[in-house]
């Protein structure tokens, strides 16, 4: 690349070691996105489930 | 001792049945006669022998000698009718701690090719204290709780036959209650009962006994 | 009864499912036997490729022998045991859900996981294929007749490493043929003859291990 | 002095607090780390030269190396927050611990995999039994095992308290696995295909791996707070001030 | 003190000697595993020769792993282990004759074995003291370490391949030196370094492994 | 509850206990003061939590907050003095199927660093209407024979603090007795204990108790 023409189709072969390269590339950003994405899941998770404990909490008082 | 004043249908019967455990005699020609309606207490001190003859009247141990009828058939003939109008409910838990009350409940129903609406359900867990734990997972219950799931699994499988190894264990006052009055709804629903208690359980009516064991 | 078996094996899945790790145990502890021989042996190539079929095979029935545990053996010991043998449904078809949820928990898995460990062992592409039909046949086998020992021995406490002598001698037959269809494999022959030997197998054991295990229960359930 | 220190610890480190205080914190470490993630990326992938000897391929190396670093990295920080929580009782540093088991777990994961996929253009093989792969699949094992007895436990102060001692335990051997496994490769054999010996990098391959490895690290430090907090709430979900807080989400 | 580490290990070997079947198992399980090999791999004296060494650590090791089970499981479960936690005597103490017992009844006979099967597996004949020895000095080390892990997750119901995935990485150090001895041996060389190794590891369990049981113990029986 | 005409030495004492299992809340502020001659038994429901309050006194189990003191002192502080001289007998057995009842009652006795010579423990035995039954492996007893085994260990202990939960499990009329007899013994010989029952246990004594759980 340094010199000559930036091509992208170039860039994207990776001079034949285009699917090791770009798989490595790949997982990792599979890996950050899924970090990311999983604990904001759970928080999700963890935040409906307190609600869900507060309501069944509120129904008892009133019922009992 | 089957004179009691039930229609006089002989349900499960037991002709000179014989445990042996370990070179010791525990019983001998026993003879039991249970008809529709009647509740059998069957007695004795610890070591007499009660599990064992229930796990034999339920087909689940083999006696040394003699017969288990269920309606006048050897029951090992007729397996399927019989389990399909019986229940035992023993010592051990029968629980997955890992499942929740009402997945317990569905899964032993399920071994009974049973099934009930949730309202029953509900109701069953009402009755026996355990509304609010439907979807607790069981190992968080206490030893007490989780008889409880046995109760209402017992009320939800309306079988003609119970047979009940201290279903006393474990449980509080009011569950003792509980049981009793489980006990005297099933019998005027035409029911029969087996069970053993080494607490004095007083029912409101006439019950059979038999008494096991002049051992220690 | 298609209903009682379908029940059992969605509720013995659902268990299975509810802890997770156990879940990924067998397989793991698959993965941690294979490791272990190049550490203990050689990490070289040649040594490895020779005794890569042999290990993975080992190991998978290993794997499946510990695990063969779940089957039974908590069900006897909180009675759910007692139970099922007093459903008014033939207790061979609850066998068999049983012992499918544990073919699906364990075996499966296994027969997922062989082809990487395979690479890692530089067995050779072609053979790789052989390997995972050869462990589909044979999985299965060796959860049906593992069922026959654990309900032999449900009722022996630890009777963790008594139950591998019982069973060991069974799973032979089925390690030699799985191993050594991978062997032939490898240098490109036909494996037609161990395939059809596995197929006959899983048949035979298919038919009657499960009734043999309900016999061997009601044997053993006597306490 | 001691007493102070160890009151302003306690404070700091009651999980109401650290709640309130991690949330703030969090973008100061995931914006700069997405920032110099991205600029890392540029350089390596469009100013970083061509490897003379292995073309291309070696562009692997800003993923790979930063991972494993992390995956080393994240097990240190784990064991001694473990060691924190299980001798002083300090709960905040049990949930760092457990928030950081399964990002460590990734990493090396990731290491391991980008390693496989550089072998084979570089060894012609994706795995070899070599010390250092060795050691790094090892690594992944304890981190699994961690996680598996925080799960397998269902008591969470129990859960914490044996997962910690594992976690110890596993430092412990990490030096001997680390040696034998060194002494078991040289011990016995050769064949291994040419190791690490570039003498010195160039300077533009050097500056974004360095680059790539500080984003992993404020990466790490983003998600383990986030993971935390998510512990907090969970652990607490009986006080009051959890309580309150979710009715206002 | 002594006296309580005394009847302990007194009590443990009496149960062991009670089941009789039990006692030999770990044993036949290490044979059984190691026969596995010549079926599945190749029964030719080359190949069996090169493996050999790893594949009686491997196997050894396995053996032992199975049988941890034993160390506390049955105890937690019956109850016993509160009363020896309510004993006023140092737990480190009693968790050490626990793991004596355990080792003399599987790590001492697999010792002891091992000379057989690796004679039947073409280990040159000087290369099999080296394998005691290396037995001798690295089992003792399997039953400290695998205590550890056996008090971790004794709690845990059907933790069998839990307790391995724990462990297993904690052995490899082990099971590479031992069998890495075993090999240099064979080639007529020097284990000086080896022995070393596992001679100092061995002296590292022992003074910290019982300590971190013990604290373990405490942890995991709170229930 | 402390007002019983016992001397005043406090041997055990809880400040501010709290435990919660599972989310739930099962007793705060929990303030017992047991001492020397003193019999306290701990009520609740099922599930309200009496087992974990044992355990928590014994040392197996720690407390959400709040501490135990056995003589003024921090128990985890005094483990060998306190456990020199308590002894809990819970819901499992403790007895190891393989050996005999002799064995089983010797190696209990080990633990605790105790021997006692075989007259003795043959007293013991017959006492708890075991005579007979000391070389009979313990898997070949009925569970309220194997419960025995335990109470005899209680007899031979000589402890001053005795904490049991449930010892009336599996026992029949004649063990209940027995139970409440050895109960009255050991507080004349200056002894206290704590326990749990769901069966009305009746002592002709003063008897503390602690009630827990609002619960339900
Ligand atoms: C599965 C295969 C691989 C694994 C598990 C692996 C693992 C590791 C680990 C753990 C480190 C950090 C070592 C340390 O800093 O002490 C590392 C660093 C490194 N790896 Fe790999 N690796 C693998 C394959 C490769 C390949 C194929 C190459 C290139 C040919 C490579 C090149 C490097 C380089 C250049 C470093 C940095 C070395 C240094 O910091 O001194 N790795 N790898
Ligand atoms: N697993 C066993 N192996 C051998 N003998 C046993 C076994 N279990 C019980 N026994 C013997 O069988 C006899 C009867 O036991 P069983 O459990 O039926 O008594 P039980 O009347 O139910 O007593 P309990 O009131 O204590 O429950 C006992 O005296 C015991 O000696
Ligand atoms: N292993 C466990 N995990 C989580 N929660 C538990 C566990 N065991 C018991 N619990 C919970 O703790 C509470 C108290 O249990 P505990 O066994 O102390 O009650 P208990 O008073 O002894 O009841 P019982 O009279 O039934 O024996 C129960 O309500 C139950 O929900
Ligand atoms: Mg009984
Ligand atoms: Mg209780």
């Amino acid at each position: 690349m340094n010199g000559s023409e930036f091509s992208w189709s170039e860039f994207l072969h990776m001079g034949g070691y285009a699917t090791f390269v770009w798989s490595s590339y790949g997982l990792a950003l599979v890996m950050v996105v899924f970090n990311i994405v999983s604990p904001m899941i759970e928080r999700k998770r963890v935040i409906a489930r307190v609600k869900r404990a507060i309501k069944r909490e509120a129904n008892s008082r009133q019922t009992s | 001792m089957p004179e009691s004043e039930s229609t006089n249908t002989t349900l499960l019967e037991t002709r000179q049945l014989e445990c042996v455990r370990d070179d010791r005699l525990l019983f001998r020609d026993l003879s039991i006669n249970l008809s529709e309606g009647e509740i059998l207490q069957v007695e004795g001190a610890n070591g007499s022998g009660k599990t064992s003859l229930l796990r034999i009247l339920c087909g689940l141990r083999l006696a040394e000698a003699g017969q288990v009828l269920w309606q006048g058939e050897d029951v090992s003939d007729v397996r399927e009718d019989y389990y399909a109008s019986m229940i035992y409910i023993g010592h051990l838990p029968c629980i997955k701690g890992d499942l929740t009350t009402l997945e317990n409940i569905r899964s032993l129903l399920d071994t009974r090719s049973q099934s009930a609406p949730i309202e029953e359900i509900d109701a069953a867990l009402t009755k026996v204290g355990l509304s609010g734990f439907d979807d607790v997972p069981s190992k968080a219950l206490s030893s007490g709780q989780r008889r409880r799931i046995l109760l209402a699994f017992l009320l939800l499988s309306k079988t003609r036959l119970w047979i009940l190894d201290e279903p006393l264990t474990a449980l509080d006052v009011q569950g003792v209650a509980l049981v009793e009055s489980m006990l005297m709804e099933h019998r005027e629903a035409g029911g029969s009962a087996i069970f053993t208690t080494h607490h004095g359980m007083q029912l409101p009516c006439e019950m059979s006994s038999v008494t096991l064991g002049v051992q220690c | 009864m298609l209903k009682a078996f379908y029940h059992l094996l969605a509720r013995d899945l659902r268990l299975a499912f509810r802890s997770r790790h156990e879940l990924a145990n067998p397989l793991i502890f698959f993965v941690l036997v294979v490791t272990l021989f190049p550490l203990a042996v050689s990490p070289s190539a040649e040594v490895l490729r020779v005794m890569a079929p042999g290990v993975i095979w080992v190991s998978a029935l290993l794997s499946v022998l510990l695990s063969l545990d779940r089957l039974f053996k908590q069900d006897y010991e909180d009675g759910s045991l007692d139970q099922l043998m007093l459903s008014p449904n033939p207790l061979v078809i609850l066998v068999l859900a049983k012992v499918c949820a544990h073919w699906l928990l364990t075996g499966l898995p296994l027969v997922l996981v062989a082809p990487l460990l395979a690479m890692f062992m530089y067995v050779p592409d072609e053979a790789i294929g052989v390997l995972m039909l050869s462990l589909l046949l044979g999985t299965p086998v060796l959860s049906l007749v593992g069922a026959i020992g654990v309900s032999l021995t449900v009722a022996v406490n630890r009777g963790g490493v008594l139950l591998s002598l019982i069973i060991l001698p069974l799973y032979i037959p089925i390690l030699i043929f799985g191993a050594n269809a991978v062997d032939v494999a490898s240098d490109g022959m036909s494996v037609r003859g161990q395939m059809l030997f596995l197929g006959a197998v899983l048949a035979l054991a298919l038919s009657l291990a499960p009734l043999a295990t309900a016999v061997a229960l009601r044997i053993t359930a006597s306490r | 002095m001691f007493k102070r220190i160890w009151a302003w610890i306690q404070k700091f480190s009651s999980p109401k607090h650290f709640y309130r205080i991690s949330g703030k914190m969090i973008p100061w470490f995931a914006v700069p780390a997405a920032v110099l993630g991205v600029y890392a990326l540029y350089m390596g992938l469009f100013v970083a030269p061509t490897d003379y000897q292995q073309g291309e391929s070696y562009r692997i190396i800003f993923i790979h190396v930063p991972a494993a670093w992390m995956s080393m990295f994240i097990y240190m920080v784990m064991a001694v927050s473990a060691g924190i929580g299980l001798i002083w009782q300090i709960k905040l540093a049990d949930m760092i611990a457990a928030a950081s088991a399964p990002i460590g777990a990734w990493f090396a994961f990731l290491a391991l995999v980008t390693g496989s996929l550089w072998g084979k253009p570089m060894w012609g093989a994706y795995w070899v039994w070599d010390a250092r792969l060795t050691s790094e699949l090892i690594l992944l094992f304890l981190y699994f095992g961690y996680m598996a007895l925080q799960s397998a436990i269902e008591d969470q102060r129990t859960a914490d308290k044996a997962s910690g001692l594992l976690a110890i335990v596993g430092v412990v051997n990490i030096p001997i696995i680390h040696y034998s496994v060194e002494w078991w490769n040289t011990l016995h054999q050769g064949a291994t295909v040419a190791k690490f010996d570039k003498p010195s990098m160039h300077i533009d391959m050097l500056i974004p791996l360095l680059l790539m490895a500080i984003a992993a690290k404020l990466f790490y430090a983003a998600i383990v707070l986030i993971r935390a907090r998510n512990e907090v709430l969970y652990r607490e979900r009986n006080r009051q001030w959890v309580k309150e807080l979710v009715e206002k989400l």
